[in-house]
């Protein structure tokens, strides 16, 4: 399946892009597998990234589906 | 309910006065709770001497009415408006205005305080404050309870 | 600090814009948090055509002051400006304004609460509502929690 | 003793004045004697009557002195 990454804040300029569309194989299936997949790394999701599906908040274990919009960012700080 | 990014500066209590004109509900109201955010000259005992403040175009907008819509839900509210600033600000600018309007004060308040403790610690902003030494990126609001 | 009767129609957002201008504290408070209470015209179920306010001449005054001091020792506030309309009122106008300053947001929103508390429950001010039958004495503000 | 005597809102109706002078005998030294003095009634302050000396809330038990401005008024309804 195909799905779009975002990046935000800081994480866009660690991952040195701020999107890209993501070829998946189909056993990964959650925010956190992507995430050990885009970094290389076996850690989970740490506590201090937030994610959202389709621009929606979820949780490390939510799942992936053909066509979704997945973001990365770290904790927000408007207002 | 309205919710606007702005790009320009704005000047906060010429938009409250626009919006309460526009709602022709004198008479109606008795309360009206406002909250404006300001661009600081230092955070956290550094020097601060500018700002960007980037957004997740969408799902900002969307996050924010959500949360409004949340207020009106749980408060008896006649008109809620929310703008936030994108981009690049300067010192001393408004950052963000929340006004609510309702027949009551304790409605007006709580909903208000409501709306900006969602913002500042769910709505997608994130900013970045220029200092001295260079950028960096703010890494936390400050909670809201004293 | 600054408090004020007033005889005159007032418009809140022009003087929350020129206390703010008179500080000189730019780019010093990050949060304004202010409430206006406005002239509704109707009050438990019955319509209200006018408003006269009484008060206390010195007694208000010297009331309010010292609500303001006790907010300035019970939090950190740059700035606090209470305007209170005596005499005759018309529908829609702003009758109170308590407009607060702070580095920070609690501290704004919990001194803005807690002047407008205390000045509903304890600043002598007293309003006569003109109906239709006649005039009558508002015999008690609604409480502030909701 | 002399004392000045304030009454505001639908008290100041029901006295049927703003404010007098009063000579007080030396046995009146307390808000509720000098209420029961000026209603010529034997209840004591009812519950919906505030009182203030010089301007300062106090409670039916406050002592008055010479010269005291004693204000009597319902409950407040500012804001």
């Amino acid at each position: 399946m195909t799905i779009k990454v975002k990046y935000f804040a800081s994480l866009q300029e660690s991952f040195g892009r701020a999107e890209e569309s993501v070829e998946l194989e189909n056993d990964i299936t959650t925010v956190a597998e992507l995430w050990q997949r885009l970094t290389g790394k076996d850690s989970g999701l740490p506590d201090n990234v937030l994610t959202a599906i389709n621009m929606e908040y979820v949780k490390a274990d939510a799942r992936i589906k053909d066509g979704d919009e997945v973001a990365f960012f770290p904790p927000v700080t408007g207002g | 309910m309205k919710v606007e990014l702005r790009k320009q500066r704005f000047t906060p209590w010429q938009e409250i006065e626009r919006r309460q004109t526009l709602m022709q509900k004198d008479g109606q109201f008795g309360a009206v709770v406002s909250f404006i955010g300001n661009m600081r000259d230092s955070n956290e005992g550094d020097n601060v001497s500018a700002m960007a403040l980037e957004h997740y175009p969408g799902m900002t907008e969307q996050h924010l009415e959500k949360i409004c819509k949340q207020a009106e839900e749980k408060w008896d509210l006649m008109e809620v408006l929310v703008i936030h600033r994108v981009g690049d600000i300067e010192i001393g600018e408004a950052i963000v205005l929340v006004a609510v309007w309702s027949a009551h004060r304790a409605a007006a308040f709580e909903a208000c305080r409501f709306i900006m403790e969602d913002l500042k610690s769910r709505a997608p902003f994130w900013k970045q404050e220029t200092l001295e030494e260079g950028k960096r990126w703010v890494e936390k609001n400050t909670p809201g309870q004293s």
